[in-house]
């Protein structure tokens, strides 16, 4: 099931690519298609880990929201860098995160090292290390907003 | 306007490239190295806008991608000086 | 209607031109590596969207627009990611974090 | 070496779009930029990016060495086969016009088995000097 819904994507990701709609592009577009899943295949990259279809509904709803947070956080960090005595006071935070999947667990890290002023250094299972510019974006990331929608995001079980 | 962005992302650049010769660690040069690449991917893009040839942006999605590669190979090449080290992940099947 | 889409367009590529320098300027001016990351991932979010938005504007509803917003979807990937694994290696090396006074840095 | 989550998630969710980009640009050779090199030089990279990952070893058995060597081979066969093909047809080497019945699509097949042959060799060239140049820490231990 994930070989082929990978394939879809593959060959909606061609067309949107080529522009081109001659029947010899389109063949050779479900033809690579077709190759690289089996390509995938031979990895062993394709599962619920590399083709995260269980997520992609709700995670086009968690993406505007994201960006939203984006937007503001990279607001103060640019004030931060403009302002003359540059007020920073740097932090290293530990918490636990509450998701339960590798994908849940990347998503909430990589969601968390995009928003400016807060980095992952280290992610594993049981704990994140988080490096934050100031001491409430330090803060911030503990039992957080984000965390939650991760975790809803995830769906698992 | 195109011309303008042009511009901003030149004097990125630039500031970019001071870090990169500045730079105490290597880990500050690989992070200026990384900005640069950012930088220079839209670069593309705002140029292919700036003379009209679109095809640019197919360079730009190419050098966004060997981009992250080449900085994880860099990295990887400093963490254990040696590339084909095993297990940066764990084997890809379970 | 062409000239408000074009006002917002200028606006978007100015404002992602001004992001991106501001993040570049603090990669130059910050004091220490960690702190420099985050000053390079305003540039690599904010300042590439708002650049690619501008374009994108400009390009109205084609396949050129597609490809922009692919290469911003790739940014929003590959970005974080680079950063976490710079950050990770730095800290396996045993570069320390400057960190505020009061923090302890061997046992965060 | 601990395992890395955030890289393993990202290299498993992006190589496959790395390899139908390659593919593309192979095929698009002459709408736009690209062709058989830059197509094989993605392709290696795809494959350099999960060495780089998950490891030489799991690379090595995605793209073993003598698939890799055969793969250089190939391409360079192909690329003399179409030339040969061209004097079998009355012409001379590598002529693309007596390869269909009216000339521009016997140019069109021929660059395309050409490219093919370029894309073939240069992506196991550049598989195969990954292969080596990850490989050379290894042997100087032994030596």
């Amino acid at each position: 099931m994930h070989l082929a819904s990978l394939g879809i994507v593959l060959y909606a990701f061609w067309l949107l690519l080529s522009g081109y709609f001659e029947p010899f592009l389109l063949a050779a577009g479900a033809g690579s298609a077709l190759a690289v899943v089996l390509l995938s295949r031979r990895m062993h990259i394709v599962d619920r880990e590399g083709h995260p279809i269980q997520m992609i509904a709700s995670v086009l709803l968690y993406w505007p929201w994201l960006i939203k947070e984006i937007f503001k956080c990279a607001w103060d960090v640019s004030r931060i860098i403009l302002s003359p005595s540059l007020p920073i006071s740097p932090v290293l935070v530990r918490f636990k995160p509450t998701q339960k999947s590798q994908v849940g667990l990347t998503t909430h890290a990589n969601s968390i090292t995009l928003t400016p002023g807060t980095i992952t250094v280290e992610a594993t299972q049981d704990e994140f290390l988080v490096h934050g510019l100031t001491r409430t974006a330090g803060a911030g990331v503990i039992d957080s907003e984000m965390d939650q929608r991760v975790s809803k995001v995830e769906g698992y079980r | 306007m195109f011309a303008a962005g042009a511009i901003a992302l030149l004097v990125a650049l630039a500031l970019a490239l001071v870090r990169a010769i500045l730079g105490p660690t290597v880990f500050d040069r690989l992070q200026a190295a990384n900005t640069i690449g950012t930088v220079a991917m839209l670069m593309l893009a705002v140029l292919g806008f700036l003379t009209g040839r679109p095809e640019f942006l197919d360079l730009a999605l190419v050098y966004g991608l060997l981009n992250v590669v080449g900085t994880i190979a860099v990295l990887k090449f400093f963490r254990h000086g040696d590339l084909g080290a095993p297990g940066e992940g764990v084997e890809p099947h379970p | 209607m062409s000239m408000a889409l074009d006002i917002l367009s200028w606006f978007c590529m100015l404002a992602g031109g001004v992001f991106c320098a501001i993040g570049a300027f603090g990669l130059v001016r910050m004091p220490d590596f960690y702190t420099r990351m985050h000053a390079a991932s305003i540039t690599d979010t904010v300042g590439a969207w708002l650049l690619l938005l501008g374009m994108i504007l400009q390009a109205g509803l084609t396949l050129i627009a597609v490809k922009l917003l692919m290469i911003a979807l790739l940014l929003l990937f590959t970005s974080p990611t680079a950063t976490h694994a710079l950050a990770k290696a730095a800290r396996a090396r045993g570069l320390q974090p400057l960190l505020a006074p009061g923090e302890d840095p061997s046992k965060p | 070496m601990t395992r890395d989550l955030v890289l393993r998630v990202l290299g498993k969710v992006l190589i496959p779009f790395v390899l139908l980009f390659a593919l593309y640009v192979q095929f698009h050779g002459d709408f736009g930029p690209g062709g058989g090199f830059q197509a094989g030089v993605i392709t290696a990279a795809a494959v350099i990016f999960y060495a780089i990952i998950f490891g030489l070893p799991a690379a090595r058995r995605f793209a073993p060495d003598r698939l890799v060597e055969s793969m250089i081979a190939a391409g360079v066969l192909i690329y003399g086969g179409v030339g040969v093909f061209g004097i079998l047809m009355g012409g001379n080497y590598l002529d693309y016009f007596v390869l269909a019945h009216d000339t521009v699509h016997g140019q069109e097949r021929g660059i395309f088995w050409v490219e093919v042959g370029v894309a073939f060799t240069v992506s196991g060239v550049m598989t195969k000097v990954f292969y080596q140049f990850a490989e050379r820490r290894r042997v100087v231990d032994e030596a």
